[in-house]
């Protein structure tokens, strides 16, 4: 396990960052503010497989005029591509809410709300 | 025929996604025709899901590989794991699909015209379509990141449409909270998916489990996996988001969104009896389930009893009816490494669990309809300002009565059957569990029973006197589900034997399911 | 007492994620079963130079499929959440 | 509304932004790129005209209703690419080999041409056009919403 440590700094930034964003979705209570730990910890979770997918000395995975050599692997490209295009459709649907919370309520804060408390 | 009976798994779900796609054009035709349409697709649907299930339970375990040059191809010639996305539908899938479809004729018939005033119907039946795309393609995927993008399908669908009065600040907020709740889960699954594909460089549910080490990063994921679904399912430590957005979702999305909650039961028991089955003591697990569910089943009922409103009341209960299906199922889990007690009590458990899950949305489904029929005439939710409304409603509150005895497990009601079931099983497991789940269906009927004074009994109130009964697309959606409830109550036996029995037999038998794909000689 | 309990499940969480990624493969090598596969045929098999597209639409077209779903499913939920209220007379 | 050399200088602007998008979009099976690479390309610079020009205004020529059926039109390109492979399974690549963007390049790499890939490249025309039509609907809806706009049905 030690000997991993040196190598292994991309995945533990990814631990790091999902850790914030599950920091704001648990202890912030203003909606914009929860709406931004999503996107963090997309942000987290889409590192992660991107990273899970690099070869040492690899290439991107396209032959077009490429150098010879390893190339990275393409799978966790294109999950990771999945997944911000679907990260994108939840954000933009979450903030069509705040919107329409901020208009019922005039505020943001989930405190203030009735059924936002848990 | 036979064609149709090959790409069935495909086609189940690519003819609704073709519907919802089409619907915003072909409604700048007219509402007549969109309705027209999306009905005649949704029944070439169900002849499609019809198919499939005699097929399956003749048959046994489909597999159907997309985009390869034959479907029954899941790893490529001279290779030895698959690379593609493939299908694969067995006894529980296809039992989850047959739940899911029934539930959405209910859902559609009744929309059609519960929406005859309100604004924004073309993208209503698009959702719907979609809402239930994601949940059959949920249930039929043999592939972890397919399943991951058709639960966030769900997920967004299920938001915006349970949103979709956006006139009420309730009706907003019980969204957000799912959309929160189901981002969240999606993401951890996601985060699973990584976990599990870093280790083994396989995505596909049957090769995951045919490779499974069981190390420490695969229990990590394990665990992700389990708070994801537990989250989504509504089980009772992360139940909060359930009676908000059950209560504001408009009638048909209530039921659909309840019986997503079964889909994510379904991804869970999946993941820890197919992937995760058979390469430890499941003993553990069995009982994390276990406590999951009574927890569910208990608090549920007692944050039930002093509701006021009908649909979080009624929430509520299906919290505690999702405690059940944990129970059976959790039972059977426990003692899956124990061929005798297996024998002996897990299967019936475990049919009872699951026989329940499709009882359930029959039952809860048509009561949330129920309420809903009262909300469309009445217009409150508040069971302090009802009364009296079985003088002009008469078929609501006769479906009311039926959904009502059903859920308590009265005899000779569908509840009764698969309660009974698990009644008698787990009492063989451990007594006390027993007990308490028949001390929750005590409860449950005497708050069903105050629900049913309180709205349909009493002279009739002078606000509510020209109240009348429903249009009759709602009473033929509140019919199909009575009529479901009906023919079980009648045959339990048959339906256990017929659709239950080869679900349990598919959740057990994970080597089949694996061999399903990596047994196939390239 | 709330306070307590989430610290409690967010260092147990994030203990757990530092845990996973201690324990993950070295990065830079990991196993390639699948991808190996892809990389070797995509150009046979799907006339394609670009091996993600391959992937994205030929190998898992379906999730691509599922993703442009997912985008279908935000507009139309955003454009029904965003609707009039109320009905607009039939201009005749 | 923004300031005249604002809007001036974005009217330039979006001619590029059509042009180096669509590249984007139609070399996504030979470079880097794609249908959602390049879609959310032209979408930026939808937004970006709303931005200059208001949502008002923008809203006199294009309207959510045809982003509407545009976006649907994109996404029935791309199923109805996938329901062609039903001959032999869905989503299967029917058109390698074909004289439509049929040809198979030779193992390794190779130049590149743009008339290889099967059915991928109409899959990434299809998407796109979707992805256009979507997220230029999703940010003129949010536009017009907070500018207190009526939307229309």
């Amino acid at each position: 396990m030690m000997q991993y440590i040196p190598y292994n700094i991309p995945f533990i930034a990814v631990a790091l960052l999902v850790g914030i964003a599950l920091f704001i979705i648990i202890f912030k209570r203003n909606l914009i503010k929860i709406v931004m730990g999503i996107a963090i910890l997309e942000a987290g979770v889409n590192l992660f497989l991107v990273t899970l997918g690099y070869r040492a000395g690899g290439v991107a995975p396209i032959y077009t005029m490429t150098p010879e050599g390893a190339m990275v692997l393409p799978v966790p490209q294109a999950l990771t591509l999945t997944s911000i295009v679907i990260g994108v459709s939840v954000i933009a649907l979450m903030l069509t809410m705040v919107m329409h919370t901020y208009r019922h309520m005039g505020d943001i804060d989930a405190r203030k709300s009735r059924l936002l408390k848990g | 025929m036979e064609y149709l009976t090959v790409h069935s798994p495909i086609l189940i779900v690519a003819v609704p996604l073709l519907a919802a796609f089409v619907t915003p054009l072909i409604s700048r035709m007219g509402n007549k025709v969109r309705d027209t349409f999306n009905v005649t697709l949704f029944g070439f649907t169900m002849f499609l899901v019809a198919i499939l299930a005699i097929d399956i339970y003749t048959g046994g375990t489909r597999v159907y590989t997309l985009g390869a040059a034959v479907p029954e191809l899941a790893i490529p010639e001279n290779y030895m794991v698959p690379v593609r996305i493939m299908f694969q539908v067995d006894g529980i899938s296809i039992f989850m699909g047959l739940t899911t479809t029934i539930v959405m004729l209910a859902a559609l018939v009744y929309s059609l015209q519960f929406l005859k005033n309100e604004t924004g119907q073309d993208r209503f039946y698009s959702l719907l379509m979609l809402l239930y795309v994601g949940m059959i393609g949920l249930e039929f995927t043999g592939d972890m990141f397919n399943l991951f993008v058709f639960l966030e399908i769900l997920s967004i669908a299920g938001a915006s449409l349970a949103s979709y009065r956006t006139n009420l600040a309730d009706a907003v907020e019980g969204g957000f909270k799912y959309i929160v709740i189901s981002a969240v889960s999606a993401l951890l699954v996601l985060f699973a998916i990584g976990i599990l594909y870093g280790q083994y460089n396989l995505l596909s549910i049957a090769a995951l489990a045919n490779a499974m080490q069981f190390n420490t990063l695969d229990m990590i994921a394990l665990a992700m996996l389990a708070i994801a679904f537990v989250m989504k399912l509504a089980g009772v430590p992360l139940h909060m988001w359930a009676p908000d957005t059950y209560a504001v979702a408009p009638a048909g999305i209530t039921p659909m969104i309840y019986t997503s909650s079964a889909a994510s039961m379904y991804a869970l028991y999946r993941v820890t009896f197919t992937l995760y089955g058979g390469h430890f003591d499941t003993t553990a697990i069995g009982w994390v389930v276990i406590i999951l569910g009574v927890l569910s089943m208990f608090i549920g009922v007692m944050m039930a009893i002093h509701q006021t409103d009908i649909k979080r009341l009624m929430a509520y209960h299906a919290i505690s009816q999702s405690g059940y299906m944990l129970l059976g199922v959790g039972v059977g889990l426990a003692v899956l490494t124990d061929p005798v007690a297996l024998a002996s009590y897990g299967r019936d458990a475990m049919n009872g669990g699951i026989f329940h899950i499709i009882n359930n949305a029959l039952y809860k489904g048509m009561l949330f309809l129920t309420a809903e029929a009262i909300f469309f005439r009445i217009g409150t939710r508040d069971l302090n300002r009802m009364g009296g409304l079985g003088h002009n409603m008469k078929w609501t509150t006769i479906f009311f009565i039926i959904g009502a005895l059903a859920i308590s497990g009265i005899p000779p009601f569908n509840g009764f059957a698969s309660k009974l079931l698990i009644y008698e099983s787990v009492f063989r497991f451990n007594p006390l569990l027993s007990i308490i789940a028949m001390f929750v269906s005590l409860v449950t009927l005497a708050s069903f029973t105050k629900v049913f004074y309180s709205a349909f009994t009493g002279p009739e109130m002078p606000a509510y006197k020209e109240v009348r009964e429903v249009p009759r697309s709602m009473l033929i959606g509140m019919g199909i589900m009575a009529a479901c409830i009906i023919f079980f109550s009648i045959f339990p036996g048959l339906v256990v034997d017929t659709i239950v029995a080869p679900a349990t037999e598919a959740l057990i038998d994970q080597a089949s399911y694996i061999n399903g794909v990596m047994g196939v000689a390239p | 007492m709330r306070q307590i309990v989430a610290w409690f499940v967010l260092i147990t969480l994030v203990a757990f994620l530092v845990a996973g990624a201690l324990l993950m493969h070295p990065f830079g090598y990991p196993p390639s079963d699948m991808d190996d596969y892809m990389i070797a045929n995509s150009q046979a098999e799907t006339a394609n130079n670009n091996v993600v597209a391959a992937v994205l639409f030929d190998y898992r077209g379906l999730d691509t499929l599922g993703e442009a779903t997912v985008l279908f499913t935000a507009v139309t939920g955003v454009l029904l959440l965003f609707r009039a209220l109320k009905k607009r007379e039939k201009k005749t | 509304m923004l300031s005249k050399i604002v809007r001036t200088i974005s009217n330039q602007l979006i001619l590029f932004v059509l042009v180096f998008g669509l590249y984007i979009i139609m070399h996504g099976h030979v470079t880097p790129g794609g249908g959602f690479q390049g879609g959310a390309v032209i979408a930026s610079g939808v937004v970006m005209m709303i931005v200059a020009f208001g949502s008002g205004e923008i809203k006199k020529s294009l309207r959510e209703s045809h982003l509407s059926v545009i976006e649907s039109g994109g996404a029935l390109i791309f199923i109805g690419m996938a329901f062609a492979g039903m001959g032999t399974v869905f989503f299967y690549n029917f058109l390698v080999g074909t004289p439509v963007f049929g040809g198979i390049p030779p193992t390794g790499p190779n130049p590149g041409h743009v008339w290889t890939g099967g059915v991928i490249p109409i899959m990434n025309f299809g998407v796109g056009l979707k992805v256009i039509a979507g997220l230029s609907a999703i940010v003129l809806a949010m536009a017009l919403f907070s500018s207190g706009e009526e939307m229309e049905e």
